[in-house]
């Protein structure tokens, strides 16, 4: 930074916003100038998300003061954001989707400009992204729908991005992609450009930011540097007990009989926490949800279900979004301690409170709307509704995606302990630390497993390897 | 202030505005013959508008069309298989539930197999019902049995017999939503179908039940009312078509699915036949007539919205 | 007349209906039916082919049409959903050399045929009947039946100029009921609680029966309410009439008029001179001819007549 | 590539191609510029009509009220339009600003729109009884003339059709207004992030569809020369069935005008096919319903094919 720090492009002052009694931020002073790459961090529910939507104008202040250096309001300065839920017109070609935020795109022969407007973008971030600037965006996976944002985001759109917000977008993108957004951002900010990049995934913070901004129910309590952070001062900062590395589990475990076999090859024992893992968009969602599917019925359904789900996608497969938090919970129990088909009310107040408390969802009231949740703590309520019921199997979707540090080391002992008890778990996650927690790792390759590896056999390395084509088979 | 921000205050709140109107305009006399005729009459839209309220209620796109032809088809094959003769009151009603049922199971079959969108699914099913009910007695009007059509218009303490009977399956309607592990289901399918299989509801066991539920309400509907009014008729059902969707909007429930009224339901039947009286009685043309109700509707709709908005 | 017969052996006659959905539309196209069958069995015309569409719409009333004129028919025969909206079919199809002969709901088109029912003069007879009933006057409630619809506007215009000139009456309700019986029984209900004493019903037929029983259900006594053809209308009229001399008129259209159109057509196709615009009478029964009307009427069914080549012919003489 | 959304428009081609062809095996004198028109001309105001209700449904809104409001618009225009043009015309203008204002009301109050709609098909049918009591009026000459014009080549009833079809596609796929209007349908809250008033592009989207619902009726009058004001609710179940039948969806602004049309056509052709058949008149109606089926059916053939590329 020079001596003469140029003018910044957003200022916050004590800015503050209330959701009826919740805080969600309680007083936030912040300047972001050109230049500047802020990696915000904090639990889940810290205020993250709503800052986000100050900033940008989604939401008004109840107190404080959001001011630009050009113009009024966000478009005007020259803010563009990255929603933590995608936001993208899926009826719509990836093109088309530039030109609803392209106001200017108009008049007879606009679509040639988009489309290479659109397509300079995507190269310049993702090279190699394989997306067709012509393709409807639902016909896109979740990755390259994420890809998609973010290229909209930084493209000129006439204005030029001078201030990208990118709220966790990574969630959704495996580590090679997530590279390459990284080493974007840092060009971006190398050339005058401001990021402000959140993420629960620290490494990342770590390696984009050079400012490290860390939110605490609704107040910011660290802000520093980032090379004055250590990942422990971090953590501590955020509020959470340093993470002791887990141990990755030893090959002296046994487990019971095999419950699980698909056509496909995927297997898995009673105990077994099995993991799936490849690029995204390989096929471990469909084959997940085709396993879920063919053990459950459309039409029957019983006390003791045989397998779980927990959605990572929750907007389309989790939430139920009209409903109070306790009765998301308590949905897949509804039979137990039913008679005559009538709901036991008691069985299902003490799940919710019981699980509210034990994988610590953030609310006074299970009564309150889900919706009220940040989005980390719906994922909680979506891990309380299958870990509540008694399924022997749970099959996961990504289910971390927007869980902070401190709530997956709970979760990962969490689903140790039920592993120990008899429970198998079939989890996909985008992210390889993840994997390389369980007994057993299925790596999948366009649809189909490359590669099963358990044991010591389980690094990085070798789920890369298998990700990958093969560079010499030829 | 919690009363108000009930969505079915608003439906009984204009069925009280609309009843006092008329009645004022004969300062007080025949106010009990009025609620007498509002209750006969608003039965049988509310029983219709609890049907399609469940199924308005398992989300957008889900919607009967086939309950008027399913109410004429029902009442003709079971006035023609009673036939007049006494006793038969009970295999008259055996027939329009069954009739009901299978033409719940038709529309649903439609749905599931073929995939077609509900609203088409029922409209074209609802055809074919009619055709049925053409061909199978050409509209003769055969007079239901005597002590069937004296059940339909009698009263039990004060209140007319087809009005208890769309009581009693509004307070069998609303413990299934409100405490039955099946309302559950229905409201969680309706919020996000595709969620709700994912947490272990059987969706298509909802579904099914769900359009099974209406047509037999429709065909019960029916038989109460080609009873009530001395016979089948092959266009008794027509007025029941927007009615049925009127009634549910107007009592409350969510187009959107997943969330759903019943006291509203009755409310907004009473409402429905009040609103048409008080302007016969104010000698409204037929033009203004219409265009009254529309604008009390919407206001209606209006009111009970922004208000939920504020809370 | 027998050269006549045989001069169209090789015609097609079509019905044109826009709706099946109660009993009279019902009745209409049985009587078509059957005369048809034997018109075609005695070798009369080729064929006599029905067609229907339902929900009275005028646009698809039209369409059909359309594809009459496609298929080739000598001549159609229409009850039409609209006096005015299927004018530029029937027109098409008078410039395609089709006949075409309307009756019941006729077409104003000039180059069709119309076999007309005075309904105005209908409306007007019912209030002529209850001034000779009741001299003393009093308030009336009036059922009409569709908004919109020419049959009803044309009736309830008789009506009103007959209670306009005798003023013992006034007509201090009106409700529409659909020409259904449950609708009419629906409306009355409503609108009865607010209102004076009734003296008389006057109605387009049909809903009298729906209209007794809210009368009924209201605990009111039964005024005279004038009915229309439907039997169970006419079997109230005597069970009241066996129980407490009960005393009526009914005025209707005999849905068998659709036969009369038929000979009309026939004759014009045979090359008879048919003047463009006849009447058929209404179909009236009083307290006298009851028993015998109800005695010929199937249960559940309306009254009818059907019409002869003889009846055609005479039609066609009275108007020339 | 992208297979699903070209089997999207292929399945109605399809669909009406095989009815065509059906028709023309059964009556051969259809095969004719003549019978061509009098088997298509009726769809014309059914196609405009089909046109409003896709602007509804792009917006995943759903209108209960157009087969009333083109009755309106009918009964106006066979009124006022003949005998006091420019009164005539303000009305119809009057009636577009009417619609775009009920979507502008929709969207600001969070009115479920098949409600509004629903109460709004009552208001347009009163008024409709104001104007015409009972059924009446004459077409202005300028209308039935061009509606009854004699094209060289094709009949009227085809060159409207593809003149729809063409002008249609134009505006709600191809223009720049028209990709943030189906975005509207698509992710509302993401066209309202990127800047937009979505209350201006839902009373745009209500205004176009108030403008075709005008169209719709006038040429309606244009073909029958008169009116009432019962004469075209069967629209709107009719335009509904043609816009899904056309490969639209009632959610997510996935509509496609000239499948729409195609749909619309098709509807209409069904009938005639139907009356070509000489069934008895008790099934008549049913068999309406049974083609309808058989029809839609065919989506299901194209979406398994579709699911499986
Ligand atoms: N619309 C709302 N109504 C009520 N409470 C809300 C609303 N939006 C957010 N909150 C609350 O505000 C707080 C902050 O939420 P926010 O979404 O900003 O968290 P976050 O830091 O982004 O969390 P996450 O990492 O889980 O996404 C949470 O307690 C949340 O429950
Ligand atoms: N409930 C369900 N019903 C039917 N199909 C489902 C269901 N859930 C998932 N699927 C199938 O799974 C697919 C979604 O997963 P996809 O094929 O994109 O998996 P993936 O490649 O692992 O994606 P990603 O890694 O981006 O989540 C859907 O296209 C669908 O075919
Ligand atoms: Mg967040
Ligand atoms: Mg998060």
């Amino acid at each position: 930074m020079t001596d003469q720090a140029p003018a910044p492009i957003v200022t916050l002052t004590e800015a503050k916003k209330h959701f009826g009694p919740v805080r969600a931020l309680d007083g936030v002073t912040l300047a972001i100038e050109p230049g500047d790459c802020i990696g915000l961090v904090g639990h889940n529910g810290a205020g993250k998300s709503t800052l986000v939507n100050l900033i940008n104008g989604g939401i008004s202040p109840s107190a404080g003061s959001i001011k630009f250096d050009q113009g009024d309001d966000a478009l005007s300065a020259g803010v563009r954001s990255v929603f933590q839920e995608l936001s993208l017109c899926p009826n719509l070609t990836v093109a088309e989707n530039l030109r609803i935020s392209h106001h200017e795109l108009k008049g007879f022969g606009w679509r040639r400009p988009a489309r290479a407007e659109i397509r300079a973008s995507l190269d310049e971030i993702f090279p190699d992204h394989g997306i067709d600037a012509d393709t409807e965006v639902d016909t896109l996976s979740i990755a390259e729908r994420q890809m998609v944002e973010i290229a909209i985001a930084f493209a000129p759109r006439g204005t030029e991005a001078r201030l990208v917000i990118l709220d966790e977008p990574t969630s959704a993108l495996d580590a090679g992609i997530a590279g390459q957004l990284i080493a974007h951002v840092k060009r971006f900010c190398a050339d005058g450009g401001a990021v402000i990049f959140i993420s629960h995934m620290l490494g990342e913070v770590f390696d984009v930011a050079s400012r490290i901004t860390v939110l605490k129910d609704g107040k910011i309590v660290a802000e520093s540097l980032a090379e004055d952070f250590t990942r422990e001062a971090l953590v501590d900062a955020m509020g959470h007990v340093a993470a002791q590395e887990a141990e990755t589990s030893g090959a002296l475990q046994s487990f019971g009989p095999e419950v699980v076999r698909t056509p496909q090859g995927l297997a898995a024992r009673e105990g077994e926490i099995v993991g799936l893992s490849g690029l995204a968009g390989h096929g471990q969602a469909a084959a997940l949800a085709q396993l879920f599917l063919s053990r459950s019925s459309a039409w029957r359904s019983s006390k003791s279900p045989d397998v779980v789900f927990v959605a990572g996608d929750r907007q389309r497969d989790g939430v139920l979004p009209l409903w109070s938090i306790l009765k998301n919970i308590s949905i897949s129990i509804l039979k137990q301690g039913s008679r005559f088909g009538l709901v036991d009310t008691n069985v299902e107040a003490n799940a919710a409170s019981d699980w509210k408390a034990r994988i610590g969802i953030r609310t006074e009231d299970t009564n309150n709307p889900v919706l009220s949740l940040s989005g980390g703590n719906q994922q909680k309520v979506l891990f309380a509704r299958a870990l509540a019921s008694t399924a022997p199997i749970v099959v996961m979707d990504d289910p971390m995606r927007g869980v902070d540090i401190g709530t997956k080391q709970d979760a990962y002992s969490m689903l140790r302990s039920e592993a120990a008890r008899g429970r198998t778990f079939l989890w996909y996650s985008t992210e390889t630390e993840e994997a390389c927690q369980c007994d057993r790792v299925f790596v999948f390759r366009n649809g189909v497993i490359s590669a099963e590896l358990t044991g010591a056999d389980i690094t990085e390395e070798k789920i890369l390897e298998a990700s990958f084509e093969m560079q010499q088979a030829s | 202030m919690t009363l108000l921000a009930k969505p079915w205050i608003w439906a009984w709140g204009a069925a009280a505005l609309t009843f006092a109107l008329t009645i004022g305009l004969t300062s007080g006399r025949g106010a009990g013959e009025l609620a007498y005729a509002a209750l006969s009459f608003g039965a049988f839209a509310a029983i219709v508008g609890l049907g399609q309220m469940l199924v308005i209620t398992l989300g957008p796109g889900n919607v009967d069309l086939s309950i008027p032809a399913t109410m004429t088809l029902a009442a003709t094959l079971a006035l023609k298989a009673m036939g007049s003769m006494p006793g038969t009151a009970l295999l008259g009603l055996a027939i329009a539930l069954a009739v009901g049922f299978g033409a719940g199971l038709t529309n649903y079959l439609l749905i599931l197999l073929l995939r077609l969108p509900p609203i088409i699914a029922t409209l074209a099913a609802s055809l074919i019902y009619q055709s049925l009910a053409i061909w199978s007695n050409r509209g003769l009007r055969i007079k239901p049995p005597e002590a069937l059509a004296d059940f339909a218009t009698g009263r039990f303490f004060g209140v007319p017999n087809v009005a208890w009977v769309g009581l009693g399956l509004a307070v069998l309607v609303w413990i299934a939503l409100e405490r039955s592990v099946w309302g559950r289901w229905l409201l969680a399918t309706g919020q996000n179908m595709r969620a709700a299989r994912l947490a272990g509801v059987p969706v298509e066991r909802v579904r099914a039940s769900t359009y099974l539920a209406v047509s037999v309400f429709a065909g019960l509907a029916g038989y109460l009312l080609a009873s009530f009014s001395g016979g089948a008729a092959l266009n008794m059902g027509a007025e029941y078509l927007l009615m049925s969707i009127a009634v549910v909007v107007i009592g409350g429930t969510s187009i959107a699915g997943g969330n759903s009224n019943v006291p509203g339901v009755w409310g907004a039947a009473l409402f429905m036949f009040l609103v048409i009286s008080m302007l016969n009685s104010y000698g409204a043309a037929a033009g203004l007539k219409n265009v009254l109700t529309g604008a009390i509707v919407i206001a209606i709709v209006i009111a009970a919205s922004t208000r939920k908005g504020r809370k | 007349a027998g050269s006549h017969l045989a001069n169209t052996a090789d015609k097609r006659i079509a019905l044109s209906n826009n709706y099946a959905g109660n009993s009279w539309r019902q009745a209409m196209l049985q009587s078509w039916e059957e005369m048809g069958a034997a018109a075609v069995a005695d070798g009369v015309v080729a064929a006599a082919d029905a067609y229907t569409t339902s929900e009275s719409q005028a646009t698809e009333q039209a369409a059909q049409i359309q594809n009459l004129i496609l298929q080739g028919y000598d001549a159609i025969v229409i009850n039409a959903a609209s006096p005015t909206a299927l004018n530029g079919a029937v027109k098409e199809a008078c410039d395609a050399g089709v006949v075409v002969v309307s009756f019941d709901g006729i077409v104003t088109e000039p180059c069709a045929w119309r076999i007309a029912v005075d309904f105005k003069a209908m409306g007007k007879s019912e209030v002529e009947y209850l001034a000779t009933r009741l001299p003393d006057g009093g308030n009336l409630l009036e059922i009409r039946g569709l908004a919109g619809v020419f049959v009803d506007d044309e009736i309830s215009a008789g009506i009103h100029e007959g209670v306009a000139e005798n003023d013992q009456f006034e007509i201090v309700g009106s409700v529409h009921g659909d020409w259904a019986q449950d609708v009419a029984q629906k409306a009355v209900a409503g609108i009865l609680p607010s209102l004076p004493e009734i003296v008389g019903v006057v109605t387009q037929g049909g809903d009298g029966y729906g209209a007794a029983q809210a009368f009924k259900a209201a605990g009111r006594p039964t005024p005279l309410i004038v009915l229309g053809n439907r039997q169970d209308e006419m079997q109230w009229w005597a069970d009241q009439r066996d129980a407490n001399g009960y005393e009526t008129l009914s005025l209707s259209i005999a849905p068998g008029v659709s036969t009369l159109a038929f000979w009309v057509a026939q004759q014009v196709l045979a090359g008879d001179e048919v003047p463009k615009d006849l009447t058929v009478p209404f179909l009236k029964i009083t307290q006298d001819t009851l028993d015998e009307t109800l005695a010929s009427t199937p249960e559940g069914s309306v009254a009818n007549v059907t019409y002869s080549l003889e009846d055609a012919q005479q039609v066609i003489a009275g108007a020339k | 590539m992208n297979t699903l959304s070209r089997y999207r428009i292929i399945l109605p081609v399809v669909s009406l191609v095989v009815l065509l062809a059906a028709t023309f095996w059964m009556q051969p004198r259809a095969m004719s510029y003549f019978g061509l028109n009098l088997l298509f001309n009726l769809a014309v105001p059914i196609a405009l009509a089909t046109m409003a209700q896709m602007m509804i449904i792009m917006v995943n809104d759903i209108d209960l009220s157009l087969g009333a409001f083109v009755s309106l618009v009918a009964c106006i225009t066979a009124t006022y339009l003949l005998d006091t043009p420019v009164l005539g015309l303000a009305m119809l203008v009057a009636l577009i600003l009417a619609y775009a204002a009920m979507g502008a009301m929709i969207h600001a109050l969070e009115l479920p729109a098949i409600v509004v709609t629903l109460g709004m098909s009552f208001v347009w049918g009163g008024f409709a009884l104001f104007i015409l009591p009972s059924p009446g009026g004459a077409s202005p000459d300028w209308l039935r003339a061009l509606m009854t014009v004699k094209p060289p080549f094709a009949p009227m009833a085809v060159v409207a059709s593809i003149l729809i079809a063409v002008v249609t596609h134009l505006l709600i796929i191809r223009s720049a207004l028209g990709t943030v209007l189906r975005g509207v349908g698509g992710n509302t809250r993401s066209v309202a992030r990127a800047g937009w008033s979505v209350l201006k592009l839902k009373a745009c989207a209500y205004g176009l569809a108030g403008f075709f619902g005008v169209l719709a009726g006038m040429a309606l009058v244009g073909l029958t020369t008169s009116a009432d004001a019962n004469i075209a609710l069967r629209y709107t179940l009719l335009s509904i069935a043609g816009v899904i039948l056309g490969g639209g969806e009632f959610v997510g602004g996935k509509v496609s005008p000239v499948g729409a049309v195609i749909g619309a056509l098709t509807l209409t052709l069904a009938a005639s096919f139907l009356s070509f058949l000489r069934l008895s008149p008790d099934w008549q109606i049913g068999a309406q319903g049974a083609i309808l089926i058989l029809v839609l059916t065919a989506r299901l053939i194209f979406s398994r094919k579709g699911a499986e590329t």
